[in-house]
């Protein structure tokens, strides 16, 4: 223990002052929407510069195309973040959407009358069972879920390759009903980007205003301490997979809706992108920090980097090396700001906390 | 220090001082290596019964020659593990080094002396970018590796675009392939030979081997015995950057064309080998020969499958299971001891 | 203030019979027996690793007892985690705080049990309100909204302290909470506790102040290397009996510092100062001489030993040893130049534990032991014979993992490893913390020995008995200032802890 | 464990390995010759061409694609199939599960261990599988590619599609009837490294200087990657980089359907025309929405099939490769080699409306 009470002596005089900054909302949601206001800024920053280039960046076409694109994008960073902050990590999740995209075809192809609805629910427990395999395997083998999801990337890739067999669906094998969720708008909006919208917000809604939702930051935050408080640790650890596993099959599902063309190679390479707009987005690797909210800005700040890039007519190349770059960037400013943050703290508690 | 146990396994197996449970470990990771190199056996002896053209020298030829830069990422990659670290940006290295000996060869109009020492080099860097970030940020590597596994990977992209450089001179790109006169061995052994016994010998006959397996159980205990844990990673990982630059040239010469996907994906072979010859991936356990044993063993295994026209996609899906295998494995079995030696313990009379 | 023990004659509240607890070879627990009444407050004494933080963490449901029973109202109760415990109305302050750095304080004081307003949403007004409420309580002003990151060790306890009155829980099991706290800090706890314990709680109480064991506690319960000594009522003990029931035996016998020639001066600490952790530190060690630092936890000991020998960087002053100045911030070198630190946490700092004991024991020389780089089989082995021989490790082998050996056996290796890098300065933190009595008076006579060589010994420990026997001088930190320095004919138990507590606190 | 104990387990382990080794060498010494130093290029016109051998029967076809997974390779390959099962030879398909040179060299290694007749493959990468390539041909193995061509000293045979004039002019005659003539155009191609894509792309520039093609205007070309997402991506950024764009060429079914899918999806239906080259499956979604009018394709299967003739052919002795030997290709016809061992399927079918619903690939 590096920390020491060198706050006593203050104390001991028995005339700590309140703090005069406070205010309504506490300090810890403070420090949080910090990160999320300057993702804004940066989001803005880039997509004014890029329209200066080109105006046509911001037309309503080109807005509706970047909500599409971001979505899918968007519920999988979300799914990741509930991973994340239990200090966690899930790297299969392009593996079971490219698994779920491909039964979700397949259901179309072998049942063509199939209802949509029932093919998300379908897509969506495949993906929870994947999510069910990942999380057994970490609670059995108590190893780092990275090993783990990295075997079962490629195990569940292997699958999807194994069962499509080079085969490909392809849009008019599934009913233009499923086709249209992909595309269709309301009020301009892409049903696709309300559908993220929607499980940004009961996710968000979730980690932040439920018991279970903050034992997940607990856990990430001090696993002992978690344990010896009686938080089920290994159960939510589970859940977390599950449901990281869950929202995957929705992605697979709407993936299939929105491209209609599918092979087994669909969301290859996904989990990395999926992992930088996380981590972008402030979710904290180290765990126990980090919000839906967040993740979600960081998979919009990713999407459209990716589409100033094609407009800005920058070689797409270069686009894996910025993701990279970006996940290495915000990992180690994450770590000088708690640096940063933690000196400050302890000097508050020094001056009478 | 919340971040030392990121991802590591949660906190009762360590906070539970079972030495019984230790022991156990011990005594099955002690004979972890011989289980593998027996399962080569078994492995090598039913595919030279049971395949087709397994057991010639030109499929020897050829199996070897597509271990060896698996084998050599797996030596550095060993000695990392074995410190409680893991660098999966080697196959993005292994790609840029590649792509940047492409370029340069394309480009700079120097000899092809100078730009192998160069691409070595660069490698290094490569890894000194790694161990700077886990070291100096004290970031888990497990984190920074992902992100330099995008990066460089992008990087090699950048550097070529999608292009592919080829006209190595013939009498390189044929040397890598050349095997020893009057033997069925490739010539690039020779080097994977004499690199391995380095690295045995660091690793498990000199005061260095000795720091890293005590980094790699307990960094603090290492610390007050005078190991400098940051040095020491720093350097593994800059190691680690080297040996991925020879793999690059080496993987650019045998291919005779540098491109930016050069063994992409080939992390995942290598960790799995690594964790098959019975390292931990917690770090402080394991042996070079048992690492060995097992990047042989995944090639027969490969091998062998690929010959008896096992579908590609079941190989993928066999890669992911051994992985999987190889860290729940050791574990279980662990746990079933500990379980069985507390059952004995509390009831010192049914025994 | 020490009250009657109320209702200790009905039936108790929370009784473990024969409880018993082994980590592998080591028995932390042997049969313990302990009542707890409601409306006592019930102290737990013991020397280090006499098995109280074991029976804490058993009380808490973390760790299952090996066999024993534990009753609750006259209710056989199964722990199966620190859920049951919770849920059975046991809370627990840990000796170091167990708190979630990124989340608030009021979140963890509430964890798992936030006020819910509709759909069972957390009501965080509600939350930030109680915990001023309980903040007002302890009397203490801690931002219920501000993260936990950053607190000192204090605050850290305080806000432990709500989080377990917050749940009105039935029994209170308090593991050294004071240690870090001021003394009005601590009078405040202990309202809260007797008011606790007027409302029918019972209070479990473990620390090494006995001042304040025998100002807050009814009953008394003393616990020796994992057994059960005595219960009695607070009233009928003395000071010297409880100190004579943890020991096992008289104090003077225990320590037997032979009387050693003084030589030169080998170690020379000069205004060590670390910012926030201890402040112009200065002090020498001569040869053949036994120098102990005393203090309270947390007064900054440790980190100073920690600097010296070059584990933690330090900001202002240096280190010499033999007059020759050591570079700061390397172990290495401290080490070339003759320094050796037993460090205080065996498990985690010591050794490495699933090492074998030979390798634990050259670990420290394993380059001198090296011939042109390569280390030699034979040339450890002997090495390492040689000195679990002089040290009498009993172990079955050498190759057998230290996890496997008794707390003490550890720590003899510990000792060799050191040992074996023949140095002149040895700096031991805690030295005999959780062994056993026999070989506790062994570590003492080498010690002894050691300083008879012409050793220069720094001594870190908290068990003043081993203070007192063992140092020529005892040196007293307080909150990272060293105050006072005392001849060995001047220190008795009160004027180090009076030193140590900060009162009249003058070098 | 004993130090003793555990040197003796260190000594067995590392002579089992030495064993493993060793064995390997000693089986190892028969073939030294055949370490693939041969030059390939001599291969290609040695021996005499026989125009009256018959097909042999039993012959080993293997099929290596790119890769397992792209579904264009499974049609080529089940075309490859019906020709091997009409010759009554024995019809294999490997390959790896992602596209990449590396792991069809060893893919290529395995199929010369095998012993195959023949080795039919397209390329991932033009230089890298030569030197497995000319070792399988050294041990006896006939070598064709089909799609993407290798160097040409490293195979017998290239079986290409059509010829590149032959692409291009029909990509710029699709388009310059659909854009009426006139107006900015782009192309969306693969890879930028792609040789065959390159090809078609210098000659449709080429084509393009041509009289009536003068006030069509090239403005850009942009890489999908053969990545759907990519392609997809590609396009949303031509539409938005150049306001003025009349029409889109993909000469690559992945990138026409990801540019389709965007196109009928978005305000430019209908207004940015678009035509390449994509399978009837694919695009036929996008012909009856009005996004396309036309697009272009030779038939997968009839590649593959004639590709596995051209093999049979080669390892028959009724061809060696050289310009000018014929051989019949059962349903196909005949077809004659040309210069660098190419053959040509021949031109590209034309899709539309009125003709897609009777092709299913």
């Amino acid at each position: 223990m590096s920390l020491t009470d060198a706050g006593a002596p203050e104390r001991a005089a028995g005339n700590a002052p309140s703090d005069p900054g406070r205010q309504r909302r506490g300090l810890t949601e403070r420090l949080l929407a910090v990160r999320e206001l300057s993702l804004l800024i940066a989001l803005g920053l880039l997509v004014l510069v890029t329209t200066v280039r080109n105006d046509r960046f911001l037309s309503g076409q080109s807005v509706k195309d970047l909500l599409l694109g971001c979505a899918i994008l968007v519920i999988l960073a979300v799914g990741q973040t509930l991973v994340i902050i239990t200090r966690n990590v899930d790297l299969s999740v392009g593996s079971i959407l490219g698994l779920v995209a491909f039964a979700t075809g397949s259901l179309f192809l072998s049942a063509p009358g199939t209802p949509w609805p029932v093919a998300l629910v379908v897509g969506v427990a495949l993906g929870a069972l994947c999510g069910a395999v990942n999380g057994g395997l970490i609670a059995v083998a108590r190893v780092p879920a990275l090993v783990i999801t990295l075997g079962t990337l490629y195990a569940f890739r292997g699958i999807d390759y194994y069962w499509a067999s080079g085969s490909q669906i392809n849009a008019a094998d599934m009913p233009p009903s499923f086709l249209r969720l992909g595309n269709q708008t309301v009020l301009g909006v892409p049903v696709l980007f309300l559908v993220a919208l929607v499980v940004v917000a009961v996710v968000g809604f979730y980690l932040r205003s439920y018991r279970s939702g903050r034992e997940l930051y607990a856990i990430g935050s001090e696993p002992a301490a978690a344990r010896l408080s009686g938080i089920p640790v290994g159960r939510r650890v589970f859940a977390v997979f599950v449901a990281s596993g869950a929202f995957a099959g929705l992605a697979g599902v709407l993936y299939a809706a929105r491209f209609g063309t599918l092979d087994a190679a669909a969301g290859t390479g996904l989990e990395l992108q999926v992992v930088a707009a996380a981590v972008v987005g402030g979710v904290a690797i180290f765990g126990g920090s980090g919000s839906a909210y967040g993740a979600a800005l960081g998979a919009v700040l990713l999407t459209t980097i990716g589409s100033s890039l094609a407009v800005l007519r920058i070689d797409p190349f270069w686009q894996q090396a910025v993701v990279g770059a970006l996940i290495l960037a915000a990992i180690g400013l994450d770590r000088v700001l708690a640096l940063r943050v933690a000196a400050r703290l302890r000097g508050r508690s020094a001056h009478g906390a | 220090m919340a971040h030392d146990s990121l991802y590591a396994a949660p906190p009762t197996a360590e906070a539970e001082p079972g030495a019984g449970r230790l022991a156990s470990l011990r005594g099955l990771l002690g004979s972890w290596d011989v289980a593998v190199v027996a399962a080569l056996v078994v492995a090598v002896l039913v595919a030279s019964l049971t395949v087709e053209n397994f057991a010639t020298g030109r499929n020897a030829q050829f199996l070897l020659l597509d271990l060896v830069p698996l084998a050599l990422i797996a030596l550095p990659m060993t000695l990392i593990v074995i410190t409680g670290e893991i660098d999966l940006s080697v196959a993005s290295m292994v790609g840029l080094c590649s792509t940047l000996m492409g370029q340069l060869w394309l480009s700079s109009g120097l000899s092809l002396e100078l730009i192998c020492v160069l691409v070595v080099l660069l490698g290094a860097v490569l890894g000194a970018v790694n161990g700077l970030f886990v070291t100096g940020f004290g970031l888990p590597s497990l984190a920074v590796t992902i992100g330099t596994l995008a990066l460089y990977r992008g990087l090699s992209f950048v550097v070529l675009g999608d292009q592919a450089v080829a006209d190595f001179p013939a009498d390189w790109t044929a040397a890598v392939v050349r095997t020893i006169p009057g033997t069925s061995i490739p010539v690039v052994v020779v080097p994977l030979l004499v690199l391995a016994v380095i690295f045995g010998v660091v690793l498990h006959a000199t005061a260095a081997g000795r720091a890293l397996y005590a980094i790699g159980n307990n960094d603090q205990a290492a610390t007050f015995t005078g190991v400098s844990v940051a040095r020491t990673k720093f350097w593994l990982f800059v190691v680690s950057g080297a040996v991925c630059g020879l793999v690059g040239i080496l993987w650019t010469l045998r291919y005779a064309s540098a491109r930016g996907d050069n063994a992409t994906g080939l992390e995942l072979t290598v960790v799995t080998a690594v964790l098959l010859g019975g390292v931990s991936i917690f770090g402080g356990r394991g042996a070079l020969l048992g690492v060995l044993a097992g990047v042989l063993l995944l090639g027969v295994l490969r091998n062998a499958l690929q010959l008896a026209d096992v579908d590609a996609n079941a190989l993928t899906i066999v890669t992911g299971t051994l992985l999987i295998a190889s860290v729940v494995l050791p574990n279980a079995v662990a746990d079933v001891r500990a379980r069985l030696h507390r059952r004995r313990q509390r009831h010192p009379a049914a025994s | 203030m020490t009250a009657d023990a109320p209702g200790t004659d009905g039936a108790p509240l929370l009784v473990l019979d024969g409880v018993t607890k082994s980590f592998g070879a080591v028995a932390a627990l042997r049969g313990v027996h302990l009542a707890l009444h409601s409306g006592e407050a019930h102290a737990l004494v013991g020397e280090n690793g006499a098995g109280k933080s074991t029976l804490v963490k058993i009380l808490a449901g973390a760790h299952a007892p090996d066999a024993g029973a534990m009753t609750l109202d006259g209710q056989p109760l199964r722990l199966r985690g620190p859920a049951d415990a919770r849920a059975a109305g046991i809370a627990v302050i840990y000796q170091e705080p167990t708190l979630f750095p990124d989340l608030s304080v009021a979140e963890n004081i509430f964890m798992g049990r936030q006020p819910l307003r509709g759909l069972r949403r957390i009501d965080t007004t509600a939350m930030n309100r109680d915990a001023e409420r309980l903040f007002q309580r302890l009397g203490v002003r801690i931002d219920p909204t501000r993260p936990a990151r950053g607190l000192s060790i204090a605050d850290q306890q305080l806000v432990e302290i709500a989080k377990a009155i917050s749940f009105d829980a039935r029994v209170l099991v308090m593991d050294e909470p004071t240690a870090a706290l001021s003394g009005v800090e601590v009078e405040r706890l202990f309202a809260v506790a007797r008011s606790l314990c007027e409302h029918g709680a019972a209070v479990l109480f473990i620390s090494h102040r006995f001042n304040e064991v025998f100002d807050l506690c009814h009953r008394v319960t003393v616990l020796r290397d994992g057994a059960w000594v005595s219960s009695d009522r607070a009233t009928d003990l003395t000071v010297d009996e409880v100190v004579r029931r943890m020991v096992g035996r008289d104090v003077a016998s225990l320590y037997p510092k032979q009387d050693a020639e003084l030589r030169d001066t080998l170690l020379e600490v000069r205004g060590l100062t670390r910012a926030g952790v201890f402040t112009d530190v200065s002090f020498s060690v001569r040869g053949g001489e036994i120098v102990a630092l005393a203090g309270l936890v947390g007064a900054g000991r440790s980190e100073v030993a920690r600097a010296v020998f070059g584990v933690d960087r330090y900001d202002a002053g240096e280190v010499l040893v033999a007059g020759r100045a050591v570079p700061a911030g390397n172990p290495g070198r401290a080490i070339a130049a003759g320094m050796a630190l037993v460090p205080e946490d065996r498990r985690q700092q010591g050794l490495v534990m699933e090492l074998s004991v030979e390798r634990n024991a050259t670990l420290a020389r394993r380059r001198a032991l090296s011939r042109l780089g390569l280390l030699l089989g034979a040339a450890e082995r002997a090495e390492a014979r040689h000195w679990t021989r002089r040290l009498q490790v009993k172990t079955s082998r050498l190759g057998a993992p230290v996890a496997t050996l008794s707390g003490g056996n550890q720590q003899k290796v510990v000792l060799a490893k050191w040992l074996a890098t023949e140095p002149r300065v040895l700096i031991i933190d805690e030295p005999t913390r959780g062994i056993d009595v026999g070989t506790k008076s062994e570590v003492h006579r080498l010690l002894s020995e050691l300083a008879g060589e012409g050793l220069a010994i720094l001594m870190i420990s908290s068990e003043l008995p081993e203070v007192l026997g063992m140092a020529d001088r005892v040196l007293v930190m307080h909150e990272g200032r060293l105050v006072r320095e005392l001849p060995r004919d001047e220190a008795d138990e009160t004027s180090i802890m009076f030193a140590a507590t900060g009162q009249g606190a003058t070098a | 464990m004993s130090a003793y104990r555990r040197g003796l387990r260190v000594g067995a382990t590392s002579l089992t390995l030495a064993a493993l080794l060793l064995s390997a060498t000693a089986c190892g010494g028969t073939t030294r010759d055949n370490s693939g130093n041969d030059a390939g290029a001599g291969n290609q016109a040695s021996g005499a061409a026989n125009p009256d051998a018959a097909i042999k029967e039993g012959l080993k076809i293997a099929f290596l694609p790119k890769a397992l997974n792209n579904p264009y390779f499974t049609v080529s390959d089940n075309g490859g199939k019906d020709a091997v099962t009409e010759i009554k030879g024995e019809f294999k398909e490997v390959g790896p599960s992602e596209a990449s040179a590396s792991s069809q060299v060893s893919y290529i290694n395995t199929l010369s261990q095998q012993g195959m007749d023949v080795i039919v493959t397209s390329a991932n990468d033009p230089n890298a599988i030569c030197g497995a390539l000319n070792q399988a041909k050294a041990a006896g193995a006939k070598i064709v590619t089909f799609d993407s061509d290798t160097k040409p000293e490293c195979r017998q045979i290239f079986v290409n599609q059509v010829t590149a004039e032959g692409i291009a002019e029909n990509q710029v005659k699709l388009i310059s009837e659909q854009i009426g003539g006139e107006g900015e155009i782009a192309i969306l191609s693969a890879t930028a490294n792609a040789t065959n894509q390159n090809a078609w792309i210098a000659l449709m520039k080429d084509e393009l200087k041509k009289p009536e093609y003068s006030k069509i205007k090239l403005v850009t070309v942009a890489y999908g990657n053969d990545d759907d997402q990519k392609s997809f991506q590609e396009t949303q950024g031509l539409l938005q980089s150049y306001p003025n764009l009349k029409g889109i060429i993909s000469p690559t079914t992945v990138g026409v359907a990801a540019a389709g899918r965007y196109l009928s999806g978005s305000q430019y239906k209908g207004k940015v025309k678009l035509t390449g080259l994509g399978t009837p499956n694919q695009m036929r979604q996008y012909v009856k929405d009005g996004t396309v009018d036309a697009f272009a394709l030779w038939s997968p299967a009839d590649l593959g099939y004639l590709a596995a003739y051209a093999g049979a052919a080669l390892a028959s002795g009724q061809i060696t490769g050289a310009e000018g030997d014929k051989f019949k290709a059962g349903k196909l016809g005949e077809f004659t080699v040309g210069k660098d061992g190419v053959v040509v399927l021949g031109p590209p079918t034309v899709f539309d409306k009125n003709n897609i619903d009777q092709f299913q690939f």
